[in-house]
């Protein structure tokens, strides 16, 4: 593997990102599976970067996971889409950051649309006046929170406690990184470093310390397939997809997987859980997963955030082997107390899959 | 274990890294012709049984040859040897002859 | 002025209608760029579909010219300036040259595969394009693995570049597939171990003993050909490579692990010849190669009176067809010049 | 040209789809679905250019639109710039519309999203609501879902959301006039009346399978859609 092929590579698909004033869209997964992350990425852009980012209670969902899942229509997701612009153009901002991947596809494809079918966007905003009075302006810079984060690693490298170094061996950890579909097959150039080699998770490990795996199974889907995971009939699908991304990377040892969608690193997550279950197999060391992090949760490890306030007690493939190998301390004891440190009893351990309790 | 109510789906790609080519060699060797197939279909347009039913002459060879011998074990023996094939055939691979050393193959690998 | 004719360009094409043009007494000039005329054939080991050696060729083009012919390599053309009585070109550290007529016969480049990203070349180790196994044929280099080691497994990808809106080519760059038979067969006779498996859409065998060398690959070396685009190529921790294509003829996915793969090339127009052109007030096509006067019936001649084209500047071309193009241009030339001189 | 080639074709989605396909297989080659289900998104652009009627008709009919994940990865690669992904959302649609979608076990499923997705955006504001999603309904979710599940209102408040609260936030409570207009949106843009249709024809559909249909999820039409594999999706119908 040459390196340099794939830096050149990157360098055609640079993308303008936004320095300051964004407009905060989040994440239906995100909120429901790791709501940690979210709160993570606006304690960074506050705290250590001192960003404005505004968050408006009016906006909702972009109906995405409906439309890929065929039961909202186009027509809908797209007056949906322009009611978010809307909320963003009353609220003063011109720069959208969306938490999610599906949302960022389908803000991408609908812009996309009115650029190539004006009559369209006309189409959509009557839609939008009739069925709420409103009107909009489409956004000045589009991106994804990942975006975001990429933009400022360096300064978040700078802020940082810790490093993506195996402290025993001194040696950087090895990362498997998995992009989310929708960030950049459709439109490559609206995603750092394009559909073939993006670089947004990359250049988050590369300056956080880590070392990237290419493995062959990186570009796969991580099963999720929308219909195909929301209907149980169709789940040995998404959990074949994810299996197939695992068998692929096993033999690289990697210490954790990054991803940058909200629904990759849930079913990256409770497939191997599952899988556990099914077949007994486990993908790490000694009876362990292989820890799934978000972005947003990795930034925090960097920044020294305590390890329950970010959220990964939430994950099914714990975190405690990551954390470590990199030397960052956690209280067991705390994991799955309350916000006032009251006991709310514990998740039962699986029967194959390595779990962390407290006494 | 535990039952989730689905089973893991099974990869129906053609694993040409996995699989067993030795009816594949088999074929190459007792019946040579086949490797002159261009994969024109010219077989299947005029195959008797393919009229009938969905019997498709080139595409059970062609899985024959990636080694693919489990998905077609039971198709192959809906031939009629009619010998249809092998007269229209583009590039005189004895086709019908073909038919017989597969399953003589089948019959001495399994 | 008398009847001198400027080439630009010393390939294929620029050799032989400047060696035609001698022998039909003009005064020739030709402009080579590079160090040396031969254009892509110098480098090519031996030539579809009968495989005999590409010097075999290129001495005889080199002969056609004969000591008429002024040759200057290593010249950079800065401008063209027409006039009425012809043409003044302009170059770089020269003083300027003139002439009557002008033959472009520019060429082509090959296409980048850097820019087909999914296939990994310049990032995998073991991904190699035609010409670099072209390369190792005419050194006499045996071919290796990145790593030394003999391979077991080769892969050749034909329309890389070619038939691709993605990259910008929606053409079909025509002499791919006869040379990816050709190079199967070549590997097979240098590695008889190794298996040679061809990623194919169409096999555009369309010239004479074409068919017949697709025939060949087929019963005698036992290349495989597998109809179906590649669609990505990704590298095991052995650096072998794992291919993902369909095998449309079964409509099922397929993989395959090889341990190198050739990139068939395509023809792109070439940056020279864009240059060239805009100088001359020459309009290219939807594909970028040169437009000729008429594609049927004045296919060597341009709009611009007494400018000519030769060879692949029109688009992919192999080298039986160039060598008649250029032979047809310099009878064009002389038509014009001869015409003029009546007037 | 046929009718429903038509229909098809008035979808913008549709002609940013379906230029022209040369059939050479990239899309298929890296399709998740390909993978495990009789399915290839060429086939399904091979189809569609015929612009045969009768074609198109089984294709929306069939199991075959179903499978795809519209991970849009085939976008990527085809040489042609069609988008077999696109094409897959408007055969969708437009198989909901005319109620062939209850024709194919897979199609029928769509009853089941809409009673979650579809209704919990108009009850939520999201597309996916904690308390709506049940550790048996989910059980791959496995126990750490069980225990945020059981403590939800403490986990959420834990992990820094806003859960059903006033106010901005992770999962607060969207106010009530904003509903209203996500409501009023799919009442103007069709979103209501596919509800409508899908609903319509999945009711006469059980009616012909002998299968109690009523509303919310504890139905046996619901169980049996949400868990049905009768047909073997390996191969061809």
């Amino acid at each position: 593997m040459k390196i340099d092929g794939k830096r050149n590579i990157w360098k055609d698909y640079q993308k303008e990102i936004a320095a300051d004033r964004y407009f905060y869209v989040r994440s239906c997964v995100r909120q429901n599976f790791f709501p940690g992350s979210e709160k993570t990425f606006l304690r960074i852009m506050k705290d250590e970067l001192h960003k404005d980012v505004f968050e408006n209670a009016a906006h909702t969902t972009c109906s995405g996971i409906g439309y890929h899942s065929d039961v909202v229509p186009f027509e809908t997701a797209m007056t949906m889409v322009a009611r978010q612009f809307s909320i963003m153009t009353e609220s003063g901002y011109e720069n959208f950051t969306t938490s999610c991947i599906t949302s960022f596809g389908l803000y991408s494809e609908i812009l996309e649309t009115w650029h190539h079918f004006p009559e369209v966007e006309e189409r959509i905003r009557q839609h939008l006046l009739k069925a709420t009075g409103r009107t909009f302006n489409k956004p000045a810079n589009l991106s994804h929170a990942s975006d975001v984060i990429f933009k400022f690693r360096k300064e978040i490298a700078a802020n940082g406690k810790y490093k993506l170094i195996n402290k025993n061996t001194g040696k950087p950890l090895r990362i498997v990184e998995h992009i989310g579909c929708h960030y950049s097959r459709m439109f490559p150039g609206k995603g750092i470093g394009g559909a073939e080699y993006p670089y947004v998770l990359v250049g988050m490990i590369e300056e956080w310390g880590g070392e990237v795996i290419d493995y062959p199974e990186r570009r796969h889907c991580c099963g999720f397939g929308f219909r195909q995971y929301l209907v149980q009939a169709n789940r040995g699908y998404s959990i074949a997809s994810t299996k197939k991304k695992f068998d692929s990377m096993a033999p690289y040892k990697p210490d954790f997987i990054l991803t940058n969608c909200p629904g990759c690193p849930m079913f990256l997550d409770r497939w191997q859980y599952a899988l556990s279950e099914m077949e007994g197999i486990t993908y790490g060391e000694n009876g362990h997963g292989i820890p799934v992090l978000t972005y947003e949760e990795l930034a925090g490890i960097i920044l020294g955030y305590d390890p329950w306030d970010i959220g990964l007690q939430v994950h099914q493939v714990p975190v405690e082997p990551l954390l470590d190998k990199i030397g960052i301390p956690y209280d067991t004891p705390r994991k799955f107390l309350t916000m006032d440190g009251k006991m709310m009893g514990q998740p039962n351990a699986p029967s194959n899959l390595k779990f962390y309790q407290h006494e | 274990m535990i039952n989730f109510g689905y089973k893991i789906m099974r990869d129906e790609s053609i694993d040409l890294d996995r699989n067993d080519m030795r009816i594949a060699e088999y074929l190459k060797l007792h019946e040579p012709s086949i490797k002159l197939c261009i994969g024109c279909g010219s077989c299947t347009a005029t195959c008797s049984t393919g009229h009938f039913t969905d019997f498709n002459i080139r595409q059970v060879h062609t899985f024959i040859r990636r080694g693919e011998i489990k998905r077609v074990k039971k198709e192959i023996q809906r031939c009629m040897f009619c010998g249809k094939c092998q007269l229209v055939c583009p590039r005189g691979v004895n086709l019908r002859n073909v038919i017989l050393t597969i399953n003589r193959a089948i019959e001495q690998i399994g | 002025m008398n009847d001198k004719v400027i080439v630009i360009g010393g390939g294929v094409a620029g050799m032989t209608a400047a060696g035609a043009l001698a022998d039909l007494g003009m005064e020739v000039l030709l402009l080579e760029k590079d160090t040396r005329t031969g254009g892509h054939v110098k480098n090519w080991d031996r030539l579809f579909p009968s495989r005999r050696p590409g010097r075999e060729v290129m001495d005889f083009v080199g002969k056609s010219m004969g000591s008429d012919v002024e040759q200057r390599c290593n010249v950079i053309v800065n401008s063209i300036i027409r006039s009425d009585d012809g043409f003044s070109v302009q170059l770089e550290n020269s003083e300027p040259v003139t002439a009557k007529s002008l033959v472009i016969a520019t060429g082509y480049e090959l296409f980048d595969a850097h820019k087909k990203e999914e296939y990994g070349y310049g990032i995998y180790d073991n991904v190699i394009t035609s010409a670099e196994l072209e390369n190792i044929f005419m050194e006499g280099k045996k071919l290796t693995t990145h790593d030394g080691k003999t391979p077991a497994r080769i892969a050749i990808i034909h329309c890389v570049g070619s038939r691709d809106e993605k990259v910008g080519n929606l053409y079909c760059s025509k002499v791919c597939c006869v040379t990816g038979v050709k190079q199967a067969i070549e590997i097979r006779e240098m590695l008889p171990g190794c298996e040679v498996t061809s990623f194919y859409m169409d096999l555009r065998m369309y010239d004479r003993n074409f068919e017949e060398l697709y025939y060949e690959a087929q019963q005698k070396w036992g290349v495989n050909f597998i109809r179906g685009r590649l669609s990505e190529c990704a590298e095991n921790p052995d650096h072998s490579l794992v291919l993902k294509t369909e095998d449309t003829l079964t409509g099922r996915p397929l993989k395959l692990t090889v341990d190198m793969v050739v990139l068939l090339v395509g023809f792109v127009p070439g940056a020279e010849t864009r240059r060239i052109a805009q100088m001359v007030g020459l309009q290219s096509g939807a594909d970028g190669f040169l437009l000729s006067a008429d594609e049927h019936i004045l296919d060597n001649s341009t709009t611009v009176p007494g400018v000519f084209l030769a060879g692949a500047v029109k688009g992919p071309a192999c080298i039986v067809n160039t060598i008649a193009d250029a032979r047809a241009t310099a009878l064009q030339v002389k038509t014009f010049l001869s015409s003029q001189n009546a007037v | 040209m046929g009718k429903l080639y038509d229909k098809l074709a008035e979808d913008v989605r549709f002609i940013e789809g379906l230029k022209a396909c040369l059939n050479c297989g990239t899309c298929t080659a890296i399709c998740p679905a390909a993978e495990f289900y009789n399915y290839q998104p060429r086939q399904i652009v091979d189809i569609l250019q015929t612009r045969n009627d009768e074609e198109i008709e089984a294709l929306m009919k069939s199991e075959t639109i179903w499978y795809c994940g519209e991970c849009m990865s085939c976008v990527t690669r085809c040489p042609r710039g069609n988008a077999p992904g696109l094409l897959i959302t408007v055969l969708r649609s437009v198989s909901q519309e005319l109620g062939f979608f209850v024709e194919s076990e897979k199609g029928r499923q769509q009853l089941a999203i809409k009673r979650t997705v579809g209704e919990w955006i108009l009850k939520y504001g999201y597309c996916l609501y904690p308390s709506e999603i049940l550790p048996q309904m989910h059980p791959e979710q496995g126990p750490i879902w069980e225990w945020e599940h059981e403590n939800m209102d403490e986990v959420m408040h834990r992990l820094g959301a806003n859960y059903k609260k006033t106010g901005p936030g992770i999962l607060r409570k969207i106010p009530q006039e904003d509903l209203d207009e996500v409501q009023r949106i799919f009442d103007e843009t069709g979103a209501t009346e596919r509800y409508r249709k899908i609903e319509e024809f999945s009711r006469i559909k059980a009616g012909e399978m002998g299968i109690n249909l009523e509303p919310g999820l504890d139905n046996d039409y619901i169980r049996h859609i949400y868990t049905a594999n009768e047909k073997d999706h390996t191969k061809d119908a």
